[in-house]
């Protein structure tokens, strides 16, 4: 029965959404926020990427929200994880991983490590930014961890490293922003002039903010997955299938 | 019926002392009471200063003169919310209060002396039954002294939970009491805040005056909303027939005074606020006006017939009591009946029977409850299967029960033979033969039941265990000898109480009633009680003068030098049946008591409970996410289409 | 960044994905195996991915490609390889392993 | 529609329609699953068609990408606002991914199952041993609040059993 | 910090951002300092408090905008601080502080600690903000941190409970990016004030209802409404009970507080009120008729907070300065009440049957639960009677055959309100029959005070009913000027500007 009421509703719901869809206005939004922005973005901000100048700049208290919820993920799944793990110890975590994965990993470290701070730093210029570059920083870290698990399946990783970088990035993109309201202005108002459109050092404080956000959003992934991986395997009372050797 | 409206100057929140008037002082007056209560309460000279304190509030209601003289209104006004809340008293409003602070001051009387030391010792302190006792005083006179919807609204629920303090106060059996009573009063109350609030939707204000205005424009469906509304709420506290079952038990499982208080006025609130609305606002002229389609009854006559059903169903449930208190309680259920039909009929008389029986039954009520409970204090039990013979062992007491059985059954020498005949008169008057027979197959059920009450306690053969009682203290006795002597008093001369009725049938607009120092003198019939009290004592004297003078052959002996059927008489033999008094009686009308109304209270519990269990299964689903995809899909829906 | 050839092939390599898109999409539920189910969300996203290059996102196509497919992929498959439902033939059927297909 | 001819409203139609899909079967697959981490992915599904949708709001027939310097400077360019949202909403739907993973994990070691029906049971009980009380409608609390008949011990009757052959014989 | 001593306007982000950067900094500190970091969280309440109180004192009666970033309303965002946002984003940091949990529970003071702090931030932010997609942002860090403080008890039902919540929430959560997706759409705009000034024409029609369903979902799950609110017993019976305070006296209040911003400036006038109405109505049935049932302390309150909910949505749904001003009042009301009743229930946790004859161990806190009860459900003299009295007669005049309706239902389920909180107070006041009731554990200092500080309010405003009264007309009405928030948000000079 609730299987049908659901089909039902979901039905009803689809039908309903497309017919919203048909009514609703096809390929030209009334561009009034987003036209005015494409306007003065280049003025106001001088950032040559507009979608980092809105996430940054116009939409900045939104980009700090975002941080934090994505800080308060990671706490919280600290909260949860951590707690349980000191009692049953018995972290028959993975083996480490094959030769194939141990050379490509240490190949690809450097690598990724080069490719996400490229992007972190190019944010306000190329498609990308503090998230995207955050990222893949952090799968740097998490594929030495993959490659070689360690005792504790945490592969070495120290957490208070973590933690440090995590804080201060976040502290960081908050001083920026202070700094701003400190210096007479508002909340995260652009500081440090526009600079040359295109060029590295152009957009002001957006690069500093962007390489925050990079490196917070990196370090708490880390730790988020790193804590993942230190989890023992499998539910408590022994189950058949946890002592298969997993590829 | 003119309530003028409210002069409401642009006065400051709360006026300035100086312009008191007595009735600010009256109200002061009871909140002092309150506030003595919770401060001096356990002290062992609470009770006498718990009497002053009713005295004064006495003292201050003669002082505010509003039987004779014109309605006062009290400086003690707000303006919260855009809506003004003042009160005023009238006459009405006089009366009520008079009773309300005429119940106190016996029942602190009463509370004060010996009584005290028992509730003691049963491990409850005096000082919360005090409070209550003061609580319920004070919130009365707010609502008998309110001056528009709001006011009422507010008095009534005081009142309500006052009660309710009452009632739980001695825990256990009276808590689960009063929880019931509770849950009674605050859905009437629901019902009357419903009605209220129809009421502002229609005038567009709380005051009496602008309902007053608007009743010859409402529509008769409307109105008979207002009716079920209004009487189903103020019916609740009143005991109306399918609401009335919480209030036996409550009363009678209330401590001592508590339940003689309660018996005496608090139920008759019910009436004073159906008095406020239907008779002084609507009117009966427009009840009757409101006939019920394809049928001859009016709202009237469905309203009378509630009430004389109110008077019959209790009074035979009264019938089967074997617990005294629970017998007295289900009494005051029936009488309320008799004092709504008074005031339904209408006519000078009607409603000044109706008025009087009020004063009547209250003293009636008090007295015999306080009869019963110095029974208990003495012997510990008001069980009538556990008691019988204590006639030789307090007199007194036993004097005191009867007066108080004589004016309850409504026989001549006591006060409430005149108001119940007044009822019958007016009822015949009125040309309402049926109700008229009603009532008096609810009389006879009384005199049956009272005569079970004294039969059981006083007469018959006295038990082992209840050699030694002794009479009651005197500090018990004082009161109940208090109000016997004015229920006698108010049989003989009836007049003072029928001047106060008469002011108050003025002060409500209704026909006034013609009476005289010893009755009432009408086209529609007439008494003298003096003259009725005068022949019947010639009577008794000429019986005493012919029993002393030539008789008085009797010689006094102990109940077992006696002997029955040829064998003598043993302590341990029962020769005094009291267990299923009227067997008879019941094999010939026990069909008709299916408990047809706990059928009815148990299908409204069972529908809250299966309601409840659904919506808690709705609360424990599996699948929550189910009911938001729901609520999208119908929203859109309802939106879109 | 996809010259503007033709707009009817546009559209047409459009249709193509958004099948794709929601075929992967019908697959995450339907699969009996963990394993190809995260595989599948995988597809879905980086789908996703090649759809918001096709509107003219290409931030958001980044971020949906490192995000969908590179780390919700890993947490999910770390998920389940603590939950012990790494089970890649099928074989065993209890519904535990199953994963509670819906038995619509 | 635009002056873009009728093919580009078939790609808005298209997209539209992809957009819609996934959400409708992320919403299936969310209320008709029964075990708890496929409903996880099914609310990836349904936040990646919530973010295109999203994406969709702000794109203009014939616009290009927001980014200066790869195109002309006066070529009409797309929204860039929603294009911003959705970067919050995906880093958002990773977060409550990662929480949502991380409570599984706890549920199956403590419970060994993830199936929806079986920990409802497994959460009434808990709450009422928890709070110190016998769950409804067992024999401590019966539903109705009727009081059930005392159970009978299996010994007891059986020597009643006895003893009524003893009795009934002698 | 100059800024310090002299308050500007300017200063009003820093009750956001304070809590976030010490939520940031906490880990950090943790390892450096731990008894300073422990110390943290408690000081940054203690200063956004201060901050907001003296925002209130220099320009508390004239609302104002303030532009984040320097960049003009409708592009960046803007946050309207008007006396209603005041009040509530005050409300935060003082009810964080008195409930901030003391380490009963054995998880990671710095962690719980910061969720703690993110929560208190995103609840402010949600008071203040005024722009949509903004307002999604703080609800959903609102969100994410009550997950994670719920799982504090760690026991299999505190998380099998969460995983539930979090799985409706996130759906809700998606449905309502579909509504921004929708009203941005038709509007093209995410600004709050400009939603207002477009809202006639753009968002009269269906299609304009129809995001506002969306959000109402979206922002409902939070907000206790009734079809989404199935999460509210089992998350409030086994979260620590703290928390459930927190959760169900203040931050389900912000939910309602943002529906209602929307609903009077972007979609009032339209069918949504109705809509409001009825499953408000319907919230306070279900919600009083299963508390009915409950068995133990902290579900019967999670009932009855939806129940009470139910009724604020019916308030706000009455539309107008009236029915702003009947919200408002319910919404004040239930805060206090609700908040004290938990922090009651921290000691009382656990099975009715246990309480039988508590008074006599807790006469004090037996007395408060009495005047809780008789405010609830609306008895004169008490602050809950006048509340009701607005819902009712604002009912009333709407006078539609749904209104109507909602009124017999409110009535009815008060019925039943009283029925089932009159049973608990004559349980707590019972002799207690057997000797064998475990004793009651010791009550904590600081939750009696917050149960007593709440009956003392409530005398407070009991006693001073004219004046409190007259103070919450005005919020309502500078609550319910569409044209006031129009004005303050785009001064007259930009208007022509904005509006393009």
């Amino acid at each position: 029965m609730r299987n049908l009421a659901s089909l039902v509703f979901t039905a009803g719901l689809a039908f309903l959404l497309l017919v919203i869809a048909a009514q609703l206005g096809f390929g030209e939004p009334p561009m009034r926020v987003g036209g005015a922005i494409l306007e003065q973005a280049p003025a106001e901000v001088g950032a040559a990427n507009i979608v980092t100048a809105v996430l940054l700049g116009y939409r900045g208290i939104d980009t700090l929200g975002e941080l934090s919820i994505l800080f308060a993920a990671a706490t919280a799944t600290g909260l949860v994880l951590v707690r349980g793990r000191k009692d049953c110890g018995h972290g028959t975590s993975d083996p480490p991983g094959g030769f194939i994965l141990r050379t490509g990993a240490d190949l690809l470290f450097p690598l990724l490590l080069v490719v996400g701070f490229y992007i972190i730093l190019h944010g306000h210029l190329t498609p990308g930014g503090g998230f995207q570059g955050g990222v893949i920083l952090a799968a740097a870290f998490f594929v030495l961890v993959l490659a070689r698990p360690g005792a504790d399946g945490s592969g070495g990783t120290s957490h208070t490293a973590i933690a440090f970088i995590e804080g201060l990035a976040g502290a960081g993109f908050i001083a920026i922003g202070l700094w701003s309201l400190w210096d007479g202005g508002e909340f995260l108002a652009p500081l440090l002039g526009k600079g040359v459109m295109g060029e590295l050092l152009s957009a002001g404080t957006l690069p500093l903010l962007s390489l925050a956000v990079g490196l917070k959003v990196g370090a708490e992934l880390a730790g988020l997955m790193t804590q993942l991986a230190e989890q023992p395997a499998g539910p408590q009372h022994p189950h058949p299938q946890a002592e298969d050797r997993g590829s | 019926m003119q309530l003028p409206a409210l002069p409401l100057p642009a006065l400051p929140a709360l006026p300035l002392p100086g312009a008191l008037t007595p009735l600010d002082l009256l109200f002061a007056a009871a909140a002092a009471t309150l506030l003595l209560a919770l401060l001096l309460g356990r002290w062992r000279m609470a009770g006498p200063l718990m009497v002053m304190g009713y005295g004064v509030q006495f003292w201050l209601l003669l002082e505010t003169g509003t039987l004779r003289g014109e309605p006062m209104t009290a400086a003690m006004r707000f303006e919260i919310l855009g809506h003004a809340l003042g009160w005023r008293y009238d006459a009405l409003s006089w009366f009520f209060a008079m009773i309300t602070i005429g119940a106190g001051f016996v029942s602190a009387w009463y509370a004060g002396g010996g009584w005290q030391g028992l509730y003691r010792s049963q491990g409850h302190g005096p000082r919360l039954f005090h409070v209550a006792l003061a609580a319920n005083v004070l919130s009365m006179l707010l609502l008998v002294g309110s001056g528009d919807f709001l006011s009422l609204f507010i008095g009534w629920e005081l009142v309500s939970w006052a009660s309710f303090l009452l009632m739980a106060v001695a825990g256990g059996i009276a808590a689960q009491a009063a929880l019931r009573y509770v849950t009674y009063a605050f859905a009437g109350a629901m019902a009357v805040l419903g009605a209220l609030v129809l009421i502002y939707g229609v005038t567009g204000s709380f005051s009496y005056a602008d309902f007053a205005a608007a009743v010859p424009t409402i529509t008769n469906g409307q109105l008979w909303v207002l009716v079920a509304l209004l009487v189903g709420g103020f019916g609740v506290k009143l005991g109306l027939i399918p609401l009335h079952l919480w209030q036996a038990p409550a009363y009678a499982e209330t401590p001592g005074p508590g339940s003689a208080f309660l018996g005496a006025i608090s139920a008759r609130m019910g009436l004073y606020a159906i008095v406020v609305v239907f008779v002084a606002l609507v009117g009966i002229g427009r009840l009757v006006q409101m006939e019920i389609p394809y049928t001859f009854i009016s709202a009237r006559e469905l309203l009378c017939w509630i009430a004389a059903l109110t008077i019959i169903f209790p009074t035979y449930t009264a019938l089967q009591q074997h617990d005294a208190r629970y017998l007295l309680a289900w009494h005051g259920i029936g009488q309320g009946g008799y004092m709504l039909l008074g005031l339904l009929v209408g006519t000078a008389n009607g409603s000044a029977g109706g008025l009087l029986h009020v004063f009547n039954y209250a003293i009636t009520q008090a007295a015999l409850l306080m009869a019963v409970f110095a029974v208990m204090y003495r012997t510990g039990t008001a069980d009538l299967n556990k008691l019988g013979g204590l006639f030789t062992r307090m007199p007194i007491t036993f004097v005191v029960l009867l007066i108080g059985i004589i004016s309850l059954a409504g026989l001549p020498p006591m006060a409430g033979f005149v108001s119940k005949w007044l009822v019958y008169r007016s009822l015949i008057a009125a040309e309402m033969p049926f109700l008229f027979v009603a009532s008096v197959i609810g009389t006879l059920g009384t005199i049956l039941s009272v005569y079970k009450l004294i039969h059981n306690i006083f007469l018959g053969q006295l038990r082992l265990e209840h050699e030694q009682v002794r009479e009651a203290p005197v500090s018990l006795l004082a009161p109940m000898l208090g109000l016997s002597t004015v229920i006698f008093l108010a049989g003989v001369f009836p007049g003072p109480a029928l001047s106060w009725v008469a002011e108050v049938q003025r002060a409500l607009g209704l026909e006034v009633i013609s009476y005289t120092l010893g009755g009432v003198e009408s086209p529609q019939g007439s008494i003298d009680m003096v003259w009725l009290v005068g022949v019947l004592f010639a009577g008794f004297g000429v019986g005493a003068l012919v029993f002393y003078g030539f008789g008085g052959k009797s010689k006094r002996v102990h109940q077992l030098d006696n002997y029955a059927g040829g064998h003598f008489l043993t302590a341990d033999v029962r020769y005094h049946y009291s267990d299923n008094f009227y067997a008879g009686l019941m094999h010939l009308i026990g069909g008709l008591y299916k408990g047809g109304f706990r059928w009815l209270e148990g299908t409204v519990t069972s529908t809250v409970d299966m309601l409840s269990f659904s919506t808690v299964g709705v609360y424990r689903y599996v699948q929550p996410t189910l009911f938001l995809l729901a609520a999208a899909a119908v929203m859109l829906a309802w939106v879109v289409l | 960044m996809i010259p503007d050839v033709d707009l009817d092939l546009q559209t047409l390599f459009a249709l193509v994905m958004v099948a794709l898109v929601l075929v992967s999409a019908v697959l995450v539920l339907i699969l009996d195996n963990m394993i190809s189910a995260v595989a599948a969300s995988g597809v879905v996203s980086l789908g996703v991915a090649v759809l918001f290059v096709l509107l003219h996102a290409p931030d958001v196509a980044m971020t949906e490609a490192v995000v969908g497919a590179g780390l919700s992929g890993v947490v999910l498959a770390l998920g389940l390889r603590r939950l012990g439902l790494w089970q890649l033939d099928a074989t065993d059927t209890s519904p535990e392993r199953r994963g509670g297909k819906p038995d619509a | 529609m635009s002056a873009m001819g009728p093919d580009s409203l078939s790609f808005v139609v298209v997209m539209y329609v992809g957009a819609f899909g996934l959400l409708v079967i992320g919403a299936i697959g969310m209320v008709m699953s029964n075990h708890l981490f496929r409903m996880v992915l099914a609310l990836v599904i349904a936040e990646a068609g919530a973010n295109l949708l999203l994406v969709l709001s702000g794109w203009r027939d014939g616009a290009l990408a927001p980014i200066l310097g790869t195109h002309a400077a006066d070529v009409p360019m797309v929204d860039p606002v929603p294009q911003v949202l959705v970067l919050t909403a995906i880093v958002i739907g990773v977060g409550v991914q990662a929480l949502a993973v991380s409570v599984l994990l706890k549920i199956h070691r403590i419970y060994g199952t993830l199936d929806v029906r079986a920990l409802r049971r497994h959460l009434e009980l808990d709450i009422c041993r928890d709070a110190g009380m016998a769950p409804e409608g067992s024999r401590e609390a019966p539903a109705g609040e009727r009081p059930l008949p005392p159970p009978i011990p299996v010994a007891d009757a059986l020597r009643t059993a006895a003893t009524d052959q003893t009795g009934a014989t002698s | 910090m100059t800024g310090l001593f002299s308050i500007s306007q300017g200063h009003s982000v820093l009750p956001v951002v304070l809590p976030l950067l010490a939520a940031f900094l906490m880990q950090p500190l943790g390892r450096v300092a731990r008894p300073l970091a422990l110390l943290l969280g408690p000081a940054t309440l203690a200063l956004s408090a201060y901050l907001l109180i003296r925002l209130w004192l220099a320009y508390g009666d004239a609302p104002y905008a303030l532009a984040i970033g320097g960049f003009a309303p409708p592009l960046g965002i803007t946050f309207y601080v008007d006396r209603l946002a005041l009040l509530f984003a005050t409300a935060v940091p003082v009810l964080t502080l008195l409930f901030w949990s003391r380490g009963e529970d054995d998880a990671d003071p710095l962690r719980r600690d910061a969720v703690m702090l993110l929560l208190a931030a995103a609840a402010t932010g949600l008071a203040l903000s005024g722009d949509l997609f903004n307002i999604y942002v703080f609800y959903e860090l609102v969100a994410v941190a009550s997950f994670g403080l719920v799982t504090l008890r760690a026991t299999g039902a505190a998380y099998i409970a969460t995983v539930r919540y979090l799985l409706l929430s996130a759906l809700g959560s998606v449905l309502a990016l579909v509504g921004i997706a929708i009203v941005y759409l038709q509007t093209g705009t995410l600004s709050l004030a400009q939603l207002a000034m477009l809202a006639p024409d753009a968002l009269q029609n269906p299609l304009g209802l129809a995001p506002f369903a969306l959000l109402l979902i979206g922002f409902g799950v939070k907000a206790e409404l009734f079809p989404v609110n199935t999460w509210v017993p089992e998350v409030y019976a086994t979260a620590p009970t703290r928390i459930s305070a927190l959760l169900a006296g203040l931050v389900s209040k912000l939910a309602v507080i943002v529906v209602v911003r929307l609903l009077v400036l972007a979609f009032d006038g339209t069918g949504a009120t109705q809509l409001m109405l009825a499953l408000g109505a319907l919230g306070f049935v279900t919600g009083e008729l299963a508390a009915w049932r409950a068995r133990d302390l902290n579900r019967m309150l999670a009932y009855s907070s939806i129940g009470q909910l139910g009724l604020v949505f019916v308030g706000f749904s009455l539309g107008g300065t009236a029915g702003m001003l009947a919200g408002l009042a319910l919404v004040l009301h239930h805060l206090i009440i609700k908040s004290a009743l938990f922090a009651l229930a921290t000691r009382w946790r656990g099975a009715l049957a246990r309480l039988t004859g508590a008074a006599r161990s807790a006469p004090v806190s037996a007395g408060l639960v009495v005047l809780f009860a008789l405010s609830l459900i609306g008895v004169p003299p008490l602050p809950g009677f006048w509340a009701k009295l607005l819902l009712v007669l604002g009912l009333v005049e709407l006078s539609t055959p749904l209104a109507l309706g909602a009124l017999a239902l409110v009535l009815l389920g008060s019925a039943v309100e009283a029925n089932y909180l009159f049973r608990l107070v004559v349980r707590l006041y019972a002799r207690p029959d057997d000797a064998s009731t475990p004793a009651l554990p010791k009550p904590k200092l600081l939750d009696f005070g917050v149960a007593s500080a709440a009956g003392v309010l409530l005398l407070a405003a009991t006693v001073s009913v004219v004046p409190v009264s007259g103070w919450l007309r005005g919020v309502a009405d500078q609550a319910a000027d569409r044209a006031a928030y129009i004005d303050t948000v785009f001064p007259t000079t930009l208007v022509q500007s904005g509006a393009r």
